[in-house]
């Protein structure tokens, strides 16, 4: 656990690091793209469902599977789409 | 439709070298569809030949146009012989200087000229490309300051060099309108230290806005509001103010007019004497009564070891230029009225009407 | 524990993702880092299903399809401008699904320790707030709902109710373990997340959903201690601390402290923009503008008298400098009366060594005035207002003016709302391309070329 | 120990307003052990009177001091009959310009005067503060662009008003020496386009040096180098540069002089006559020959209508400053061959051979 | 497992390093860093010697003591110019410890799984490396030996085969588990370190010192796994990452690409400098720069021909603009000669709207000079030149210069080594208080302007 | 192993980041303070010396823990001293 703990910490300051010299151009897109990377829970969704055996288990579970697939897909797509205006542009 | 004939006389009063029209006024005049008659010789000081009106359409003819043409636009006014010739509901357009000229006037309204006088313009925004007074002002502000430069046994700008420092002159311009804002602005570049004094509220900022110093009087205190301007507590504040600037000062340059009055003496013979030997002073204003006592319009007077050069038409110094602005000014006021080849002023608009003299045998204005 | 194979595969997909938010905070590489991202993520969502798919393999499928299909046209065909609103939708699904999940595992897991407990109704609680105030914000934006705050009477009564209902029923999960118990706290959650949204203005609204999205990295991080996940808990907090500082620096980009926007339910900041009647203007930050100038094609300077009281010329030949370094067309527009002298502009733009060739006048410009990408007003006013041209009882129609309406954007650098020399309010001031850059025009092109570096 | 006496003399060559001391260099002999005699009257023009050189220090005579004097500074030489006056031993320092007095340095040489021309100083780095040729051209470059300025009836600075646009007026600067780079600042701080050309190597990076163009001959295609500077495609495709940039100028300032002989003739009649009307052309170099076939030294001419300015003793229309320059300049040479009170220069200098013409009755200089 | 305090107490640690670190890279925090490291370390060490000095505990005390006695008087004593290798020393006992910890851990445990056997071997090396490295950098920057790159004969044939020796040894720990083996790998470790700095020369030594010093850092984070101790991986880790980071920014800021600098053995990249005979000149980046005038309280500009040449006036004119609001005393030192005409800098600084009363002639200046903190030369060389002053065969003898020899530090802005317009060899360049800033002087100022505002 | 993996992982991440954007009058400090953080190996040899029982061991656990203080305070006290100048300073 203490173990999890110090990766958490890590990865806060991971975190923290990478972005604070973020230019307000891409605040917009840097926010889509964290988005779709939360959709990871799809990974846990898939865990909970692959070894769900009620109904109702199983039920939660797909919807959750079909929430974080869209958040996923849905996140990356929509950020790749913000950043056209990068492609091609001089500088 | 007989087209309207516009006429531009060779200036004749003396100390005059500029033309109330160019080649180039002529084209746009042409093509505003009237005709235009140049008098041979006009742009001489402007260095616009016969040749080059020839070329821009225009007739050149050998007599003053006065009494030939339906307008008559000139920089000085016609002498009152000029205007005789004039007919009834012919137009002119000039600098009239309307107080100083009470014969010429008369004769105007008499004759049932309708006269326009470039030192009426309203100067509103609409104007603006009509404003000969301001274009005219540019010119003299300019001017005020190579002449005075000329004259300085000094530089302007500061020099650094292996014989020693020589410290940037400082210029003072007293009245910060159209010329002393420029006055301000040529003798920065030439770069003297400059400071500037005006009675205008907004003026301070305007000189400020040109990176020179603008000088106060500490008067504010009283209430914090300025003292009355013409209060006799404000005019000794001002006399010792100004006594001590130029004294300071190696060049000064005056151009407080009030419109329409006598300039103020704002730089009395003792100011002078207190000034460094070697100093200019120019005063601008010195043909409307003179802002400095000592200035006699259109001389060079020594009070000691200070040369006071009084200005008499500066404009004229730069011909060429001073001739543009003004034909380009004239142009457009004489656009403004026209309509299809037909010149009809519209007495009810603002800006004709604020600079029209008389019509109809009318005096419009009240003299001073 | 997984077997080493899937969480090495984990460590990769966690990897991508701290790249992808590298590659997202710089121009050149963001698509790059948006890219790496999303393999990152296929990797880890196919570790997962093989690995851990033991039942329902199927249906899983068919949910991550229905996903899919959902998902990418409606990513594909939203208009740019309502890409925000997506965001927030996507956001709150994400969000939904770390509650489910956890409530799940929940319901699977028959006894937990104190912190399987705790880590659960914290992803639950964070999941639901995120899930409901994205939906808020979704429809604020989409102007389904009115996109001013909302101020319910005795609003902040009912938040801390709701708050206090929420610690109460989530400190009765962790001592009871009541699923119950735990499905009410989803509520509460969704209430929480409603009220914390609702007192949200129009303009703040895109700070709330950056905050909702780090919220909802904490929920996944949460969710990643209760399933005993790693990447879950890197991936999740990642965004998590990515999303708070990213919040901070968007609120600062605006100007507005973080707390103002959430809590200060909008005490109408008196600004300049209340003495323009009804009518509203649009202020923006320097870095807005930075950013308008740094992807413009072509950009038109005109100076005025507030560039000669600001002394500002030497500032704005540096800016058009460094445009001009950056291959931007600029040019600045002299009008023959700007200022207060005649050739003001000219004199000052000569002391700061402006090319004569720069200077473009009234006729060189408004032909072709419509492809000028951005018109950088500075201290100037009468000379563009277009009440001069459109307005025959404006006391200064007539006079001729640059029609920097008629261009892309037009950026207005004044100090106040006051109006020029002509004492006329001018209406391109309101116009929607404008946006106003309040202050001294020295200060403001400051810091705007340092802005612009940065861009 | 008798102090030495140095002789500051009243200028009497005509055109001349300088002098050669001022009251601040009169405290600086004084300082270095010497006694300063003036001639009433000297500082006239440069508005020192007789009573600043009394409160400095200076005993002022009534004559010109040649011969009561062990040391005679002057800005132009003595008359001949003045140095008749000067005994063996005797200094004199002033512009000597040897070439053309030949008649003088032959009394100088007989007398056994050692005589110092700041024609001739050597222009190495230590002998800067004494280059009077610097200091003064420095006036001249400056006043230059000031007369010409004054005649153009154009403005320099571009203006755009209400009236129109007036554009920048275009200066050449033919010769970018001291003078040349000195008009080149002062025309671009006056707002006008400048551009120049000279045949010196490092002019045009020195041009460039003060934000003005360079003109260049397209001729490095010839392998590389320069074409001789004298061949005579050099000289065509000159005066073809010069000539087009010419008929595209406002304003020309020719300062091109080669030191000890006749300024080359760079504008010709022709090139000015496709000038614009009303142009200006200013040589400075028309006094050793003039670099303008039409230029007359001291007079104005009329070529069509391009006045052509022939410079006389430029640096005199500014004799405050430019005294102060020349002035100082005498001094740090002065003081330069003083020590201890005693006026010994030590002709293995350097600098003091390099611009010493006669010593013992010797003349250490071929004259041409 | 330790107790979970333990390991609290040990993330505690490894936050504060974190944070010493990222204090450590700005000037305001970077003192606040080291003490929060200095913090955490003592929270480390208390922590395991309470928990982990189960024997020897006195023991342990007294050989902390030893070190105390040592290192701090070390420490505290050492010249400012000395501490390069202090810090080499410092390094290279560090690594020497990690060895010796690995090596004895080896010895205690028995029997270790492949994993640990290979952290050992590797924490063996590195250290041994490390120390031996830095023994030998230290030598040639205390002069011991010689500073000039040592090229053995075959050098590259021992170091290859020593490697190669290296890793058949460490294969052999792996594979036979010997203590002897291990001990004969340190011995190999030792030679390779040496082999390995032998060949840096002067200037490049602090690169390596760097770099052997993110090397210990390796061998710590091994022996974190060696011990499975988080807290040492985590430090390591971190010193080894930021370590090879710093020296591939030294590297950069020195011009010098880091494998020329390893291998290279001095391929005499032929810099400016080698123009200067044996004389070396010193040439600094505009970081350096900035931070010299961002703590300056005053400055002094001394421009020259140069200035005119780069057209340099409003960027030197803007750059003394920030100086001053940041309150440092800025003047002109206006030479009665720079440039190319009498008053040639006059004209410039006038364009550039430098207030008069800031330009100071010779003797305004050269009085107070002592205290001028730096001296900004920008594209003069004559006017500055000591050889004016005090060295009577020079040509320019006897002309009076800006004594600017005698402030605490110049800087010199030029594009070369070549001299000024009097073609004399300016000693200046070579003055240890003078930094070069080579390229167009206005380019330089630009840089050097947006350097300062980061500050 | 694979969380200690992990930790490594994003331990690399927080000192690259944490240095990236450091100032070149920075650069020795910042060397000396890492320095000074690997000292950190004193932990480790108080763990191994605390537990060593052989006199071999305890021979060279104890010349770890002193090279190691040598290296702790050493690093310490020295990025201090070269620190100095950023004392006291305005802004
Ligand atoms: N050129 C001439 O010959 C002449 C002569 C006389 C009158 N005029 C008249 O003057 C006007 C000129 O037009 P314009 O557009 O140049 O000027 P304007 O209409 O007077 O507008 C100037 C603007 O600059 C702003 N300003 C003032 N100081 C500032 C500062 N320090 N920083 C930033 N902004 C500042 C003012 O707004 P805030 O107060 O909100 O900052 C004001 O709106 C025309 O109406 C013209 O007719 C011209
Ligand atoms: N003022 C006068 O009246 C006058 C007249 C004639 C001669 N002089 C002589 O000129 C000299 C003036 O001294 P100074 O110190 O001003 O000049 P300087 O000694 O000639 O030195 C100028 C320096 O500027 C550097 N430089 C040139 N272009 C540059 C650029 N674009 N960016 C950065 N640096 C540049 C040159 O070095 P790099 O090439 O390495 O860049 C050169 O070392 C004196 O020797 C004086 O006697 C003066
Ligand atoms: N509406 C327009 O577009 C427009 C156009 C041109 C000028 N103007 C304005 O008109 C005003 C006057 O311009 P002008 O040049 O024709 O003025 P002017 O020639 O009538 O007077 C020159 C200046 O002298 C000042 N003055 C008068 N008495 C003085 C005293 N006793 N001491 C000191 N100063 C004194 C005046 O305030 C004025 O500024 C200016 O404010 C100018 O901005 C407006
Ligand atoms: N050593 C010093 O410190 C020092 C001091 C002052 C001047 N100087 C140098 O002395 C040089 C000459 O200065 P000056 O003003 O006395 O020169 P000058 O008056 O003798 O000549 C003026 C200029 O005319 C140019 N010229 C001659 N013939 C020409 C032709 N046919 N066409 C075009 N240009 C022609 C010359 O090259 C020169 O630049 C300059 O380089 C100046 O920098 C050096």
């Amino acid at each position: 656990m203490i173990d999890l703990l110090t990766i958490f910490v890590l990865a806060v300051f991971v975190g923290f690091e990478v972005v604070s010299k973020v230019s307000t151009i891409l605040h917009t897109p840097l926010m889509s793209g964290a988005n779709a990377i939360h959709g990871v829970i799809l990974v846990g969704a898939i865990l909970i469902t692959g070894r769900a055996e009620h109904a109702l288990e199983v039920a939660l579970g797909l919807a959750a599977v079909f929430l974080a697939t869209v958040n996923v897909v849905g996140g990356f797509v929509v950020t790749d789409r913000m950043l056209e205006m990068f492609k091609g542009h001089r500088r | 439709m007989i087209t309207v004939r516009v006429g531009v006389p060779a200036e004749s009063r003396p100390a005059e070298r500029r033309v109330a029209g160019l080649p180039e006024t002529v084209t746009t005049l042409i093509g505003a569809g009237l005709t235009v008659d140049v008098q041979a010789g006009a742009g001489r000081h402007a260095h616009a030949s016969d040749a080059a009106y020839r070329a821009a359409g225009a007739n050149v003819v050998p007599d003053h146009p006065a009494g030939r043409c339906e307008v008559l636009v000139s920089v000085q006014p016609p002498t009152p012989e000029q205007a005789a010739c004039l007919r009834e509901g012919d137009i002119t357009i000039s600098f009239l200087q309307p107080n100083a000229e009470p014969e010429l006037v008369e004769v105007l309204r008499a004759n049932g000229v309708t006269s326009f006088s470039l030192d009426l313009l309203p100067r509103v925004t609409r104007a603006q490309s009509a404003d000969a007074l301001s274009s005219q002002a540019l010119v003299a502000g300019y001017r005020a300051v190579v002449e005075a430069t000329r004259r300085l046994p000094k530089f302007l700008p500061m020099f650094t060099t292996a014989a020693g420092t020589v410290p940037p002159a400082k210029v003072l311009i007293l009245g910060a309108g159209v010329a002393g804002l420029q006055a301000i602005a040529t003798a920065r570049r030439l770069g003297a230290v400059v400071e500037a004094y005006d009675v205008r509220a907004a003026a301070k900022e305007e000189v400020r806005s040109l990176g020179a110093k603008f000088l106060e009087l500490d008067l504010e205190t009283q209430g914090g509001v300025y003292a009355q301007a013409q209060s006799e507590e404000f005019l000794e504040r001002q006399r010792q103010l100004i006594a001590e600037r130029v004294a300071a000062s190696d060049i000064v340059i005056t151009t407080a007019a009030v419109p329409g009055r006598t300039a103020p003496v704002l730089v009395t013979n003792d100011m002078l004497k207190a000034m460094t030997p070697g100093s200019v002073v120019v005063d601008l204003a010195a043909e409307s009564g003179g802002n400095v006592a000592a200035s006699q319009p259109g001389e060079d007077t020594w009070l000691g070891e200070v040369l006071v050069v009084g200005a008499r038409n500066m404009p004229s110094t730069m011909p060429v230029h001073a001739s543009r602005l003004y034909a380009r000014n004239v142009t457009n006021l004489l656009v403004m009225m026209t309509a299809d080849g037909r010149v009809a002023p519209d007495l009810d608009d603002e800006v004709l009407a604020g600079c029209c003299l008389t019509h109809r045998g009318e005096l419009r204005r009240e003299l001073s | 524990m997984s077997p080493t194979w899937v969480q090495l595969a984990y460590l990769a997909a966690a990897l991508c993702f701290v790249l992808a938010l590298k590659g997202l905070s710089t121009p050149r590489y963001a698509r790059a880092g948006n890219l790496v991202g999303a393999a990152g993520m296929a990797l880890a969502v196919v570790t997962a299903y093989v690995h851990g798919a033991v039942h329902n393999g199927l249906l899983i499928l068919v949910a991550i399809a229905a996903g899919v299909a959902v998902g990418i046209p409606a990513a594909r065909s939203v208009k740019m401008t309502a890409i925000p609103q997506m965001v927030a939708l996507f956001n709150g699904v994400g969000g939904a699904a770390a509650a489910l999940v956890a409530l799940t595992e929940f319901l699977e897991v028959a006894e937990g320790s104190v912190l399987f407990q705790v880590a659960t109704v914290l992803t639950v609680l964070i999941g639901s707030v995120s899930f409901s105030g994205s939906v808020v914000t979704f429809l604020k934006l989409q102007e389904v709902m009115t996109t001013r705050p909302v101020l319910l009477p005795a609003g902040q009564v009912v938040g801390v109710a709701a708050a206090v209902a929420s610690a109460l029923l989530a400190l009765g999960v962790v001592l009871t373990g009541s699923g119950t118990l735990l499905v009410l706290l989803a509520v509460a959650g969704l209430a929480l997340g409603v009220l914390f949204v609702l007192p949200v203005g129009g303009a703040d609204v895109p700070i709330a959903i950056s905050l909702l999205n780090a919220f909802t990295g904490l929920a996944v991080a949460a969710s990643g201690y209760v399933l005993a996940n790693t990447l879950l808990i890197v991936a999740g907090t990642l965004v998590g601390a990515s999303g708070t500082i990213l919040t901070r620096l968007m609120a600062q980009a605006m100007g507005r402290p973080l707390t103002n926007i959430l809590f200060g339910a909008f005490k109408t900041t008196a600004t300049a923009a209340a003495t323009g009647e009804q009518r509203t203007v649009r202020s923006g930050t320097v870095e807005d503008v930075a950013i308008l100038l740094g992807y413009a094609h072509s950009v038109l300077v005109v100076p005025g008298y507030g560039l000669a009281v600001a002394q500002a010329q030497h500032a704005a030949r540096e800016l058009a400098q460094l445009l001009e370094q950056r291959g931007i067309d600029v040019a600045y527009g002299i009008h023959p009366v700007a200022g207060r002298m005649p050739g003001h502009m000219n004199v000052l733009l000569a002391e700061a060594d402006v090319p004569y060739e720069h200077l473009k006048e009234l006729d060189d410009v408004n032909p072709g005035i419509g492809s000028v990408d951005v018109v950088l007003v500075v201290g100037a006013n009468d000379v563009v207002n277009p009440g001069a041209r459109d307005e025959p009882s404006s006391p200064i129609y007539g006079m001729p003016i640059f029609d920097v309406d008629r261009a892309k954007a037009v950026v207005f650098m004044k100090r106040s709302m006051r109006p020029g020399f002509a004492g006329v309010d001018n209406t391109l001031l309101y116009n929607p391309k404008t946006t106003l850059l309040f202050g001294d025009a020295k200060d403001s092109l400051t810091k705007l070329l340092a802005a612009v570096k940065q861009v």
